[in-house]
């Protein structure tokens, strides 16, 4: 599978694929995609790599294990849901800025919620696919 | 176009069992997801289909002005897609677990824990 | 709300008087390693001593025909309260279970001094006593119902003491499974008799006896209470488990198997004759039960050689006796009977009590080996002689008189008089033979060498059966005594109209006397012509094949086979046989609606046209499927998985979902790996299924199929109109400041599905990787 | 306030799974910290239950879209009842496991995966939205999937296989009868489905509806003929995971289809002449199969299939007296249940062995624990005035009153067979001479475990026998409450009116 065909397009790829996801993500309120769709891109992209550069290199590039991930994204999707309960409203309930940002548009509690599980699919998707990997 | 639909919808719930129903590791896992993919498809089905008008608001409107696709059942489909995702990759894992464990494919095998012990 | 009512309740007496022995019970558990030396456990004594005082001091009030009730409110919403009522009846109850407890209890501390489990047997005994105290006091049906199923209990308990027997341990099951059959008879009967009534107030239904009388459910309610009380009662065919009992310690089977437990289904059936008696359903089935089990029993007992076996048949002869009484039910029938109850706990307590002095000292309880143990247990021959007097009607002892009335009461009836008094006449020249068997037989002929050294055990054990026949003779003597303080106060409580009729040792020369005698003289002869022999014994054990107790193990274990066939059959250990199960029992229910309520036509106005583009998708999905299904490569299996997925995806596309074809995709790819990842190191597809299975499964998959395609076009033709869609399309962009509405649902309108949902994926994903990274070693398990 | 209230529970359960995936490595964190969550949760649930029953049903709309928009918590008096069983038993089971489930196990998230199931099934019991429904029972299903393959033994793996692919097909056959629902009503929230649902034309369409979701349940609640997942893989994993499995698992199976069957789907006499069946068969089947087991965990197992056709019955009769003795059994059977695998993990701890025909002598060695367990036991039996006699009052009186016949005799029949399998197993387990019996190498002796290990395991088991004891003597309350419920159940006006009461004042 390492052929430097693969391996060059990966090194390409890879950010590539990355920033696809993270627009993905952020253009997911008003276009097709969010942190699903977005989480499983941004998978694929290193999965992709892991297949060019070998399990190990790719482990490097992350730093982290890819499980730390699945904490960090639910504690964040977490919070966002329960904040409201601190302004006695509902859980879940979506906090808007007042004033619209630029690119993102609307910054809300929505999207910290998307960017969580965008997180916890990364994370999950590859601690499942590495695992099977070093197993395999 | 629902009739041929509602056809490959009962083709695949149809096909889902009849893998389940073998005694292979790994067809049962291929029955599950056929099935997955069935009551997908009977969701999105029921949700009554439209064509080319997703539901997606135009960028110059603040409302639809038209008709537009049910995004109800896309979001549960979606819901249910994520979910059978993580099942589906547990079974995979399972089975191969098991056949590592057991040493054999074959479901028939696997029927100590109903005996009385 | 439950403690204040202990707490200003707790000295409302009754209650007390049954709540004192279940604390010495728990009290037990934390304090038993105390008592265990001698004195320690006859202080126990004083509890039912001091219970037999108290109930003693009620005679005059009872006497002068008061009844005292008293009402604890315990669980009102389903009628249920502690509600007590002391009248003639429980009164003579109450004071046997606490007069023969205190003896038993004294008898115990000697009988088993020492023993490594006394502090439990007391416990047990304890619980017991409160138990039966409770039966007999309550005046709810359901709370009576609880104190019922408590003695159960406590018998299993006792007749399991000596647990590591296993004997002991078939004998409790079997007893405890025969009573457990009789108590939920007995909870039937009294959630029926409490619907009929709207009331479990034994009291309260005796207002209503009428109306119960002409209920159509009156039947049922009379068989309720007739399973409970034969099978406590062991009638017959429920008898054998008190033989069975037999395992437990003598005391046991003084006290519960003999005097007072099998009592409570007399008890219960005395204390509804008043309310469902008097109908010829109950008159007849009560005399035909209890004929047909004194015959049997009384039978039975002629070919047994252990001397507690003789007394169980013995007594179960006796019990018939009762239960025919009652079927009588006519008022000297309802005298004899409860004079007859009084009389037999006097003697078979003591014959049993003097069985257990036999035993512990010389370790033999047959009957064949024993004799002239009058030179070394003399106090012992006396008390078991004068109770063999009593047994077997003697006079001056209070069994004559019993026996006089018995006969009184079977040549009172109008109908089969001479029938009923043979019957009578026969079962009591049987027991009398029994009472001697086992109150002379041992004392009398020539000691055997072997028992010579045998000595005479603490008073403690050989007082209380003394005391107990001398009563017997007192009463005897003194007829009114118990007239006045015992029987008097019970007949009134049962019978409408006891006046003018009193106890008498003395009725002058009449046919009952005759009868009397020939039962004397008949029971003598047998004593002295026929000897226990292990011969006999043998002879009667191989037509138990027959018993109802054969037949009922034979019964279970034809159960037990079935049993294990069904559960065998259904719980076969095959998967597909699961699925298959399930499966076909959804298309055999969803089949059943749908054949019975549509008519298959379809409305294809509705439908879209077909485009070629469709048609194409179409065909792919339908061959990948196809493919799928029937290669024999797992690697073109997983192949076309991947393109009914990506077909998914088109499909999801063209009819305007772009966020779900995307996800499809992604996630199609993914599984995709995953599998190529693992399919190398599974095996290859092998042929396994014979292709009958494989055309039956075929054929229930179809089925299964076509339901789900018609239910599918059903569905399409009715009309939806969401009104939450168009919710959302109108307020997506304005309240929720998204336009992509999918996504706008998934993060806030539905935002808890997808909070749900990482962590769906989150536990999947800990899954695998414990899966695949712990490997316990065998060794480490559990 | 409320917002909070109803949910927190709930959202404790989240936090700390949260916490404990954040405190992978340690374990002793890991132990303090499931201790400290469930500890906290009960104390929500009790406040929970005390508010509800107080001020009546409370309802959240989560993110503040109101009903039927948004997806709607309901905290009614069934909901807040089994919420506060399920962190009781959670509360008992948590800290068995720390000493009955070993440490290789606990390393690899077994606590986190627990909270995880917890707050599944709470969040099962409080939502009023059916597809909601759907995405709780997934939780439910994962994490048990990952507790009882943890560890990844011989039989474990087997019963995996059954149950996983059995429970999946439940899944699949829930979101089939939840798709013809949408296509049907457009909706997903319950109340607005109780509301739409009898407007619509074709009704055969809506029994298929409910017999769909009646076998989608009927497998999670183990009911004839679909329970054979159950006697498969119970008895697989460490008994702690069988006790929450055995006490809840199969409970909220049961809770869905009461849930659907008073609010949705209601009056159908064919749907209640099927649920009758299947209650009088599982029963039979239930009691027959506990009979002839060995392994002490499978008479167990087999017992709850037999109880839960106690509760299906009690449904099946749908009166208010039969659902009450629904409710009643079914807040007795959490508890016993629970304690009764709890129980058989610690025989398995004296004895290292848990056939029945080996063991013995516990009644002689340990009897203060015997008679503790004797507690439960005989609860279970329904030995009067113990915890699950009452129930049955109800659903036999129930019985008589439809003149159901049939019903009365198999819950007569199931009492007694209780009866006498746990009879037997007191006479096997309790009172027999044990035989001999080989002991792995590392197996750790009950008495060879610290003092505070073995109240670890004492403990809960005593904790759950008090709160049986209570059912059984305070049974005035828990019958008052099951009326309560009952009452709530067969009038769902006041379910319905919960749920859009606040319709006007939408933001």
């Amino acid at each position: 599978m390492k052929t430097i065909i693969l391996r060059t397009a990966s090194d390409f790829l890879l950010p590539v694929l990355l920033l696809f996801s993270l627009f993905i993500l952020l253009r997911g309120h008003y276009l097709p995609g969010g942190g699903f769709i977005g989480g499983l891109v941004a998978a694929i992209a290193f999965v992709l790599d892991a297949f060019a550069n070998g399990l190990k290199n790719t482990k490097t590039l992350l730093k982290i294990h890819p499980g730390f991930l699945m904490p960090v994204g639910l504690s964040l999707a977490f919070v966002s849901a329960v904040t409201p309960l601190f302004f006695d409203l509902p859980l879940m309930t979506g906090l808007w800025a007042s004033e619209p940002i630029p690119v993102i548009g609307n910054l809300g509690s929505a999207l910290f919620f998307d960017t969580g599980v965008y997180l916890v699919v990364i994370g999950a998707s590859l601690t499942i696919i590495f695992t099977i990997s070093e197993a395999a | 176009m629902e009739i041929l639909l509602a056809v490959i919808t009962g083709l695949l719930y149809a096909a889902g069992i009849y893998m389940m129903l073998r005694r292979s590791l790994v067809k049962l896992i291929l029955g599950i997801i056929l099935l997955g993919n069935g009551v997908n498809l009977l969701i999105f089905l029921l949700g009554r289909i439209t064509k080319g008008k997703p539901p997606i608001i135009p960028e110059e409107a603040k409302v639809f002005q038209e008709i537009y696709a049910d995004p109800v059942p896309q979001a549960l489909i979606l819901t249910a897609i994520v979910i059978s995702f993580g099942l589906q990759a547990f079974a995979i894992i399972l089975v191969k677990r098991t056949y590592k464990v057991l040493g054999t494919d074959d479901l028939d095998q696997l029927n100590t824990t109903d005996e009385d012990s | 709300m439950i403690i204040p009512i202990f707490v200003t309740t707790i000295f409302k007496s009754m209650l007390l008087s049954i709540l004192a022995g279940l604390f010495v019970a728990v009290g037990l558990i934390f304090i038993g390693k105390f008592i265990k030396n001698k004195w320690a456990a006859v202080s126990l004594t004083a509890l039912p001593l001091g219970l037999f005082i108290y109930f003693l001091n009620y005679i005059p009030q009872i006497a002068s025909g008061e009844i005292i009730y008293q009402k604890i409110s315990w669980i009102p919403s389903f009628g249920v309260d502690l509600s007590f009522q002391l009248d003639g009846l429980s009164l003579l109850f109450s004071l046997m279970i606490t007069g023969v407890g205190t003896l038993v209890f004294a008898y115990t501390s000697a009988y088993l001094k020492g023993h490594e489990y006394l502090d439990r047997f007391y416990a047990y005994l304890s619980m017991f006593m409160a138990a039966m105290l409770g039966l007999v006091l309550s005046d709810n049906l359901i709370s009576l119902f609880v104190f019922w199923e408590l003695t159960s209990i406590s018998s299993f308990y006792l007749i399991g003491f000596n647990n590591t027997s296993e004997a002991s341990r078939k004998s409790a099951l079997t007893a405890l499974g025969i009573t457990g059959i009789g108590g939920l008879f007995l909870l039937a009967g009294a959630l029926l008799l409490g619907s009929i009534t709207d009331s479990y107030s034994i009291a309260e239904m005796l207002q209503n006896k009428d109306f119960l009388l002409q209920h159509e459910f009156y039947i049922l309610a009379v068989i309720f209470i007739f399973g409970a009380a034969f099978t406590k009662s062991a009638q017959f065919p429920f008898h054998f488990w008190l033989p069975g009992a037999m395992k437990a310690p003598t005391p046991v089977s003084t006290y519960l198997h003999s005097a007072t437990m099998v009592k409570a289904g007399i008890y219960l059936l005395l204390r509804f004759s008043p309310i469902l008696g008097s109908t010829e359903f109950w008159n007849t089935t009560l005399i035909l039960v209890g004929a047909v089990t004194m015959l049997y029993s009384a039978f039975h007992l002629l070919f047994r050689t252990d001397l507690k076996g003789i007394l169980a048949y013995s007594t179960i002869a006796a019990l018939g006796i009762l239960v025919f009484l009652i079927g009588l039910g006519t008022q000297e029938a309802i005298i004899a009977a409860l004079v007859f109850i009084v009389v037999h706990a006097l003697y078979k307590a003591s014959l049993f009590l003097i069985t257990g002095i036999i035993d512990h000292e010389t370790g033999t309880r047959d009957i064949t080996k024993l004799a002239g143990l009058r030179k070394v247990l003399m106090p012992v021959a006396i008390a078991g002689f004068i109770a063999a007097l009593i047994s077997g009607g003697v006079p001056p002892s209070i069994g004559f008189v019993g026996k006089d009335l018995i006969y009184e009461a079977t040549l009172g009836m109008p109908t089969n008089a001479i029938l009923l008094t043979v019957i009578a006449i026969v079962t009591n020249i049987l027991l009398f033979y029994a009472g001697f068997v086992a109150g002379v037989k041992p004392f009398t002929g020539k000691l055997p060498e072997t028992y010579e050294k045998v000595h005479l055990p603490s008073w403690l054990m050989w007082f209380p059966p003394l005391l107990m026949v001398s009563a017997g003779m007192v009463f005897g003597i003194f007829p009114q005594l118990l007239e006045s303080a015992f029987v008097g106060p019970a007949t009134s409580s049962l019978v409408n109209d006891s006046e003018g009729f009193h106890l008498k040792l003395w009725h002058g020369f009449n046919t009952i006397l005759g009868l009397s005698a020939i039962t004397l003289v008949v029971g003598l002869l047998l004593y002295f012509i026929l000897k226990p022999t292990h011969r006999l014994e043998n002879f009667i054990n191989k037509l138990e094949v027959i018993s109802p107790k054969s037949i009922l193990f034979f019964l279970t274990n034809g159960f037990e086979d079935f049993s294990k066939g069904w559960t065998n059959f259904f719980q076969n250990g095959y998967l597909r046989h699961y699925i298959a199960t399930i499966v076909g029992f959804l298309v055999v229910a969803l089949a059943f609606i749908i054949f019975s309520n549509f008519d298959l036509s379809l409305d294809v106005s509705s439908f879209s046209e077909l485009t070629t583009y469709e048609i194409a998708i179409a065909i792919m999905m339908i061959g990948a499927v196809i493919f799928t299904v029937f290669t024999n490569s797992r690697l073109a299996a997983v192949a076309s998985m991947g393109v009914v997925g990506f077909a998914f995806c088109l499909l999801f596309l063209f009819y305007s979902a772009p966020d779900l074809a995307m996800t499809q995709f992604s996630v199609d790819t993914l599984t995709v790996i995953l599998f190529v990842l693992v399919l190398y190191r599974l095996p290859k597809y092998l042929h396994l299924s014979k292709n009958v299975l494989r055309l039956e499964h075929g054929i229930l998959s179809l089925a299964f199929g076509s339901l789900i395609t018609i239910l599918v076009l059903k569905v399409l033709q009715e009309d939806q109109n969401s009104e939450i869609t168009n919710f959302y399309a109108e307020n997506s962009y304005l309240l929720a400041k998204g336009k992509n509405v999918v996504n706008v649902i998934l993060v806030d309108f539905r935002g808890v599905d997808t909070l749900v949902e990482i962590s769906v994926l989150i536990v999947a994903a800990l899954g695998v990787f414990s899966l695949l990274k712990l490997r316990l070693k065998t060794r480490d398990k559990k | 306030m409320s917002n909070l209230a109803i949910l927190s529970p709930l959202l404790i359960h989240l936090l700390f799974s949260i916490l404990l995936m954040f405190a992978w490595r340690s374990l002793k964190w890991q132990k303090s910290l499931t201790i400290i969550g469930n500890s906290i949760a009960l104390a929500a649930s009790i406040w929970v239950f005390i508010l509800v029953y107080e001020h009546g049903t409370q309802t959240v709309q989560s993110g503040n879209w109101q009903a039927p928009f948004g997806i709607t918590f309901v905290g009614d008096m069934l909901a807040v009842t089994l919420v506060l069983l399920t962190c009781i038993s959670g509360f008992a089971v948590a800290i068995f496991s720390v000493v009955s489930v070993i440490k290789a196990r606990l390393k690899f998230g077994y606590f986190s995966v627990f909270h995880f199931l917890l707050m599944g099934l709470i969040g099962a019991f409080l939502t009023g939205d059916i597809f909601n429904l759907y995405v709780w029972f997934e939780i439910i299903i994962i994490s048990s999937f990952v507790l009882i393959s943890l560890g990844g033994e011989k039989n474990q793996l087997e019963g995996a296989v059954k149950y996983f692919t059995l429970n999946f097909l439940a899944s699949m056959i829930f979101l089939t009868a939840l798709g013809v629902l949408y296509g049907l009503t457009g909706t997903l929230n319950m109340a607005d489905l109780s509301q739409k649902i009898v407007l619509l034309e074709n009704q055969a369409l809506v029994e298929i509806c409910a017999v769909l979701f009646l076998v989608g349940f009927g497998i999670k609640s183990a009911v004839f003929p679909l329970y054979f997942w159950l006697p498969a893989s119970y008895h697989t994993p460490p008994s702690a995971v069988s006790a929450i499995f055995a006490g809840l698992l199969t409970k909220v199976g049961v809770y869905a289809l009461i849930r659907v069957f008073t609010l949705i789907f209601v009056g159908d006499l064919f749907l209640e002449t099927l649920l009758l069946s299947i209650a009088i068969l599982s029963i039979f089947s239930g009691g027959i199969g506990a009979l002839i087991q060995n392994n002490i965990r499978k008479v167990f197992s087999y017992l709850i299939i037999c109880h839960i056709g106690f509760m299906i019955g009690g449904l099946g009769l749908f009166t208010t007296v039969a659902i009450a003795g629904t409710i009643f059994y079914l807040i007795h059977d959490i508890i016993v249940k629970t304690n009764l695998f709890l129980i058989s993990g610690l025989i398995y701890r004296l004895r290292s062995t848990s056939s029945l025909q080996k063991l013995g002598g516990l009644y002689d060695q340990y009897p203060k624990i015997s008679l503790l367990l004797a507690i439960p036991l005989f609860s279970l039996v329904g030995i009067p005035p113990l915890s699950g006699f009452w129930p049955k009052i109800s659903l036999i009186l129930a019985g008589f009153e439809q003149q159901n016949y049939w019903f009365v005799g198999a819950v007569i029949f199931g009492s007694l067979i209780t009866l006498v399998v746990i009879a037997k197993v007191w006479s096997e387990a309790f009172w027999k001479e044990p035989k001999p019996v080989k002991k792995w190498k590392k197996f750790v002796d009950f008495s060879q475990l610290k003092q505070i290990q073995k109240a670890q395991l004492i403990f809960p088991i005593a904790f759950l026998s008090v709160v049986s004891l209570y059912i059984g003597f305070g049974a005035e309350h828990i019958q008052q409450l099951s009326e309560r419920i009952a009452n709530e159940l067969m009038d769902n006006q006041q379910y319905i009116d919960a749920v859009f009461k606040t319709r006007t004042d939408a933001r």
